[in-house]
């Protein structure tokens, strides 16, 4: 049987979690050609709250859509990286947006730290890309999904007046995690 | 109240409102989105209670289902979050076995007017003394921006997206058709003469409905381009609606489109609980201890 | 000559009788065959002790202003049939997980939708268990004759009151509009169970407060204690929960409250049960043809026996199980095509044969149709 | 909670931070120009403004802004 | 590089592109979440086709639109979650007696009542079976994947065509908000089952015309045939009887038209049952946790195998039986406290042990919980 | 047509209308007991569609349940009896379906406005081009006779013993606020004018609303000691009402306690299947053959 | 069906048997007092005075009356 | 085990038939001291058509309400008496009201006729006494409830003004019993 790559992607309602887990999905199973379910939870209120966006990849059909044993894990808020960063796997990846997260989870993965907010904030003058930000991040960090089928995904899923910042916006975000180290 | 704006340079001291009397230790913050218009009538609603005088426990606030229909779970009071549009139907049965309390109904537009139209035009009816708010904002706010039976034709809603055809409800002439005995309109722009509706509401023996104009800025507000809640304020609830003694004075076309607000009908009529108790009478029973 | 204590009268005029020995302080409903005698009769009663007797707009705002006088203190029931009983159904279910006690009556006419109103039928005995959505408790009794129907009308009461929970009590038109002289006890001689209300401080209740299974006192409106009552998912204080520890164990405590008490909430008749080699499980008015039947059986030495259930939901599984072991087959016979029949076979495990007898022509089954089948296997 | 300075006879604004949700309603409406929306926080930009006319406590959704 | 023929779409979106590619072009509906996104999406597709989209007052309304709009002729659909779905049990009693056919969407939320909106569960599965009154067919489909919500909803608009019933497509919050790559096929590509008309003369139509278990065909208002429609029973005629004969044959009938094509209505998937020791019977997203955890037993050796029906009612019976006699034991994992597992319970004839692995806490069962359960009857 | 009556000896030949083509053989005598209104409101609403001159297929009669419900069962058109109080739901998806057809539904004042009020008023605010045939009794004749809705205070029902304490819904104020665009009452007594006005209400273009004082003698009659079918028609339906045209010429002390009979609205509005038409058109799409 | 004599210019009752129902309406809104209930049938007393204005059939529920 | 008495009454909606039975089933279960029980059933519209009424009398518990083997029975129409004269046991009893009952069922019964309707209505005036005439010639004719316990019955059950007028019923259904033959 083949592999099953476990994604999560949590922040707080309205930081657009559950769109970088329809992206990376949609990158995987639309343009990389392999299977990928995505599924989320939230409050009652489908509003507010911590929020969590879950993508599983895998080479064959997907049956269960929930995360067991985590390979990459984003988080948004500290809020969403206490709640959730349990199920992250040995040697699996977590980032955090050094923005919010201010307290680092201990566990057997590796933490990058990095001020996502900020940067879409100060750089591209959107606090709303971060999310993209930490797209064009994970995939640099995880290979999971190819840059070109990322890229296709994001410009498929935003408005077109937006398409230049959001392409900068992943840009960075590959950038920014080429040289970025784990903290230890 | 409006008019203290203006003033300038007032310096008196007010003292605030002391809510902490009515609101309920540690709930708060609220559900609610950033600028929702509901925790505003809320605030109208306790001081309007808080005027009484009435001891908390002689009030019970019901609530169907809704954004609107959570304010229950915040205040100091008997509270019931019931139903999806049922929640007049639970305060008839709660009135009748208790009169003595004061029921207040907070509602939506979807609660009161779509799923719970009928227990409100039979409440109406029987002009049984409850007071029914209706936070009026237009949508179907907790299930992410439907149109409701308020929203006006051509606005935009998740159910709407070429614009809604459905017409409105007047809710204050249907709540007048249907029996109500008072009847009013108010905003959360006008938080002030919102308490003072409200507080009549509440010292009415009858059915009293209220028509507040509220803002769903999540929503109602990003479909339809308005910039930000106060926006929707601005819009919707100041220069969309004129108060009934101002009407009087002003032009034809200056009212042409826009609500009247205020007090729009208000007479006394037999109420429920009363002639029930004189029905119990004839029967030769008497309420037992 | 007349036996003084004795009153001939209605099944559904029975049922308005228990009600009042049992405290209904507080009756709304919406009238519909074969039904609405008991509303009828209420009308007149009620207000003859200054309790309330409303007829609201519909069924649906019927049950739900039983459970808003239940909160104002009031002990509180509706009587409807088929298709208002599915109306009620999502109220039902707001006063499983409020856990506020009352009293449901549905007498069964010939469905589904408008069918054959003033038939009679056993065709809602399933939905009773399962017509609201989500995991939720059932309490249904099924009264056979109209002495019964006052008895267990009692019944609901006081299971409605000790469990927190809504009772169904669940007759067919037969016995509904059935007349037989009944005996109508005194005040006290039967038993009534008012409601537990809090004693602490109102600072300190909890209107859902969890100590080792007992379930919490539950205040009314207006009387001090200004509590929190919602249909989402609650904590121990009423209040909202996200909490999905809390959901699950929530949903689990207003079930279990009733399953495990499943056998102080039972009831049955055992009628020559003991040495019984063909078993009949019946319930309601066929339970009626059935002990006509196993009488006839008997006396032709035929070792037929009864098992008739007067609490339907919880399900009588381990007397069900019992009487499988023992018999060589059981006969379910009921006015419907087969739901009780379906719970028969699950609780005998395939330990006999389990066969359904299955009317729907809204006339009674006949009691030969039963000695028939019975005489297959004997 | 922030609080704004008491001193000589200048009001007293409280806005509770942990309430506060950022809608700028309070801002928008209040007549003179005291207070600013600082990223999803209300702060007070201009005190001395201010007439102690208590709409932007009247007008706020949250309970998140009093003043004295 | 990009695979042109898929799309990566939600649940309820592939459910609305099942309902639009079976030529479904009537909708009606009243929000709820988490089915809301079934209307949003037809509310802008239907235009576009001609069809018709309306928002209704409640969900009573809705369910009676959409059976009014099939008599004007239109393949019709709502969807809605456990509170609208209790209250649409009336109107859906009135399909079957009628043998209107339509479809309803119920996207399972976890209940009673509020319960928690947002949460997914699989606690309405024997409410869709027995939640309105009197005896009734019942039709209702669990698909478990993106994908096969697309193929279920098409196949449950076939069924409603076929047989004149309604029909239901139930999933949970899960699925219906998951989010998949999935192929829509080309017209004509998978089976369209359009409405068999009457051809006869007016005058001879009969829409309950019986020979032979065939199902008469339906006329569609406003074409000629000028037929009476009611929820009383009725004879073949369409008008009400009184003929108790007729009132219990034509219960039986529209019982039995699913009953007795229950082979043919079901449909399961095996997965590694042939040689299987232990079975697991699960639907809907608790057989995605099934199947994980069958596959890593499989990888270990352990001989476990999956029974996933697609069709929960008319219940597998056969199927389960089979499976039953072959295995040590059952167990049936599902997002309530016992539902289905009943069911497997009562058609495993005591011939093998049942367990069920319920959970209700709105977080899906973890493969784990399953593998914890097989190991032990290894 | 009702001045004929005191004409005397005019013996000119009149053929009587023939039903024959709008009755289904064989189904008559219906249920209705002796004396009810019902078949008299029927043959009104008959003589109306006759005129109308359209074939019988174009015709649409729904109904929920009731003894007025029972109206489609008699008639020689697309007909459908359903739910209690769900007639409007069922007819608005099949006028929606089948814009062509021409929808009526005959309703009582238990279905159309106790239970089934929430489908009246949204029906109403949509000003679908339905035509609403309220048989309103002051009774659930069906059920054996309990008050309604529209029951006076003061009368006997099996549910009031005592004397109704309901007070009773002005079906058409209530359908005007609601937003029915053509409103009028009539009675059973009144054939003459009911037929005309009924004929009016299915050219209508919109939501038609007719109140239709009719009688049931078997228990409202029976209870609140009329003497008869034809004493009720009298003193309800003759002595009860003036008509509108008439209204305007009488002293005021005449019309009190009256109600008034005859067209009482009658305004163009938008009708919703003609928005929808647009709506679709907007969108791209197009009736498919 | 009963019917009235045709002959010479008289009026033709018609009143179908099967239908009535005996329940008066006809003939206490007859203007000229023509019928009359007999046990729970309508009859004819005074043909002579029908002056065909059709009343007792447009009144009638029962489709059972007609005059021509 | 005792013995076991069914009756049936039948007839047209609005005849009295279900009173009928409940009245001799109140003289046999109160004022006689046996059980009793009465049950009926009726149209869907809850009036008028083929109305029916059954009372079972028996020394012990009545398990089945509804008759199997009819003791005796009245059939007040012809309808009625068609529809209902199956279950007639050998040498039971049927009353028919001859002046609606023409065609006379056969069987293995014996059977009373009696114009009941113009009697009740030439003798007393009221046609809707026709069902307590027939009471009493049941009565008569069954012995199945003392002349006591029915009369009790009888006027416990009719309003004061209307006392004299159905004892006279009463009377008169006694009577013109006492001679009446069965046909043969
Ligand atoms: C029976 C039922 N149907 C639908 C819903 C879903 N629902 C919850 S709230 C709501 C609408 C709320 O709108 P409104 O009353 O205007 O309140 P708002 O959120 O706008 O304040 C709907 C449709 C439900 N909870 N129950
Ligand atoms: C859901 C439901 N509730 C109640 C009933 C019982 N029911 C049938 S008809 C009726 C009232 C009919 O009154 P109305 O509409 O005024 O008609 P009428 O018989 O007076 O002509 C009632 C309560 C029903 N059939 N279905
Ligand atoms: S969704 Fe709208 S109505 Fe609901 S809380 Fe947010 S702003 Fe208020
Ligand atoms: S009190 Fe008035 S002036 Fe001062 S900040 Fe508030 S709104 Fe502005
Ligand atoms: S109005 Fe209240 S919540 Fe909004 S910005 Fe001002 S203080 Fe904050
Ligand atoms: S009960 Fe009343 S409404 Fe019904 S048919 Fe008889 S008279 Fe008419
Ligand atoms: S036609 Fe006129 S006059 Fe002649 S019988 Fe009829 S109502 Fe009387
Ligand atoms: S009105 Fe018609 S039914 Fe009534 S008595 Fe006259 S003919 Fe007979
Ligand atoms: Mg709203
Ligand atoms: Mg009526």
């Amino acid at each position: 049987m083949g592999y099953r790559y476990e994604m999560r992607f949590s922040g707080s309602g309205g930081q657009g979690m559950i769109l970088a887990g329809i992206i990376i999905a949609e990158a995987a199973s639309i343009y990389d050609g392999k299977m990928a379910s995505q599924s989320q939870s939230y409050g009652p209120e489908s509003r507010g709250g911590a929020s969590r966006s879950e993508v599983i990849i895998s080479d064959e059909e997907i049956d269960y859509p929930k995360a067991t044993s985590i390979d990459a894990m984003l988080a948004m808020t500290q809020e969403a990286c206490n709640k959730y960063n349990k199920d992250i796997k040995k040697d699996g990846v977590l980032l955090i947006d050094s923005t919010e997260v201010k307290n680092i989870p201990k566990g057997d993965y590796k933490v990058y730290s990095f001020p996502i907010s900020t940067v879409a904030r100060d750089e591209l003058g959107k606090i709303i890309v971060a999310n993209i930000i930490s797209l064009g991040m994970i995939v640099e960090l995880t290979k999971i999904v190819s840059h070109d089928a990322i890229e296709k995904a994001v410009l498929s899923r935003v408005p077109p007046a937006f398409l230049e910042l959001n392409k900068k916006a992943l840009q960075i975000g590959f950038e920014r995690a080429r040289d970025l180290k784990p903290l230890s | 109240m409006e008019t203290v704006a203006v003033k300038k340079k007032k310096k008196e001291k007010p003292v605030p409102f002391d809510y902490s009397n009515y609101i309920r230790k540690g709930k708060l913050p609220h559900i609610w989105c950033p600028g929702c218009g509901h925790g505003i009538v809320l605030k109208s609603l306790l001081r309007a209670i808080a005027t009484t005088g009435r001891p908390n426990d002689d009030f019970a606030l019901v609530s169907g289902i809704g954004c609107s229909s959570r304010t229950p779970g915040y205040v100091n009071f008997n509270t019931l979050h019931t139903l999806h549009g049922r929640a007049l139907a639970f305060a008839t049965g709660l009135k009748m076995a208790k009169p003595n309390l004061k029921v207040i109904v907070t509602t939506g537009d979807g609660d009161a007017l779509a799923i719970g139209g009928n227990h409100f035009i039979h409440t109406c009816r029987r002009n049984l003394d409850i007071v029914i708010m209706v936070y009026n904002n237009f949508i179907y706010g907790m299930t992410s921006g439907q149109f409701s039976p308020t929203t006006l034709p051509g606005m935009i809603a998740t159910t709407s997206r070429y614009g809604n055809i459905d017409p409105p409800f007047d809710v204050c002439k249907m709540a007048e058709a249907a029996g109500a005995t008072f009847v009013a309109r108010g905003t959360a722009y006008h938080y002030g003469e919102l308490e003072k509706i409200l507080y009549e509401a509440i010292m009415h023996k009858g059915t009293a409905v209220i028509d507040i104009l509220d803002s769903c800025p999540t929503y109602y507000g990003r479909f339809n381009k308005y910039k930000s809640a106060a926006d929707m304020m601005e819009k919707i609830e100041k220069e969309g609606t004129v108060s009934v003694k101002q009407a009087d004075s002003l032009p034809l076309e200056k009212l042409e489109g826009k609500l009247l607000r205020g007090v729009l009908y208000n007479k006394e009529r037999p109420e429920y609980t009363a002639e029930y108790a004189k029905l119990v009478e004839k029967a030769g029973g008497s309420k037992p201890k | 000559m007349a036996d003084k204590k004795k009153k001939f009268m209605q099944g559904n005029e029975a049922c308005s009788e228990g009600a009042l020995y049992a405290g209904c302080m507080f009756y709304a409903g919406y009238p519909i065959t074969p039904s609405t005698e008991v509303a009828e009769m209420l009308s007149v009663r009620l207000p003859k002790i200054g309790g309330v007797f409303m007829q609201m707009e519909d069924e649906i705002a019927s049950v739900c202003a039983i459970i808003g006088a239940s909160l104002g203190g009031a002990k509180s029931l509706t009587a409807t049939s088929g298709p208002g009983f599915s109306l009620m159904q999502e109220g039902l279910g707001f006063a499983c997980i409020a856990e506020i006690p009352c009293v449901i009556v549905n007498v069964m006419r010939s469905g589904p939708s408008t069918g054959f109103p003033t038939g009679p039928s056993q065709s809602d005995v399933m939905q009773a268990k399962w017509g609201t959505h989500g995991d939720h408790p059932s309490v249904v009794l099924t009264p056979a004759t109209v002495q019964e129907i006052f008895y267990e009308t009692v019944r609901a009461f006081n299971l409605a009151e000790t469990y927190r929970t809504p009772v169904i009590v669940l007759y067919d038109e037969i016995i509904g509009h059935m007349r037989e002289a009944i005996a109508l006890p005194e005040p006290g001689e039967i038993e009534v169970i008012e409601r537990k209300k809090p004693t602490c401080k109102p600072e300190e209740y909890k209107p859902y407060a969890q100590s080792n299974g007992s379930i919490a006192p539950l205040a009314a409106y207006g009387e001090g204690y200004k509590f929190h009552v919602t249909g989402l998912y609650h904590a121990e204080d009423g209040f909202p929960t996200n909490n999905t520890k809390l959901i699950g164990e929530a949903n689990e405590r207003i079930v279990n409250k009733i399953n495990k008490n499943a056998d102080k909430i039972c009831a049955n008749e055992e009628f020559y049960t003991d040495d019984a080699e063909i078993g009949v499980v019946a319930y309601g008015v066929s339970s009626k043809s059935a002990k006509f039947a196993v009488k006839e059986m008997r006396k032709k030495g035929v070792k037929a026996g009864l098992l008739r259930p007067k609490t339907i939901w919880p399900f009588p599984d381990k007397a069900v199980n019992k009487l499988a072991k023992q018999v060589k087959a059981i006969l379910v016979p009921e006015m419907n095509l087969g739901q009780v029949y379906y719970e028969v076979e699950r609780a005998s495990k395939g330990q006999c044969e389990v066969k359904g007898i299955f009317k729907v022509d809204t006339e009674a089954i006949h009691p030969n149709q039963i000695i028939e089948e019975i005489k297959k296997f004997t | 909670m922030t609080t704004t300075e008491t001193e000589k006879d200048l009001p007293r604004i409280l806005i509770y931070e942990e309430l506060c949700k950022g809608c700028d309603i309070c801002a928008v409406f209040c007549p003179t120009e005291v207070l600013e929306l600082k990223g999803n926080m209300m702060t007070v930009k201009n005190l001395e403004a201010c007439t102690r006319c208590q709409l932007c406590d009247l007008r706020c959704p949250d309970f998140a802004i009093q003043v004295f």
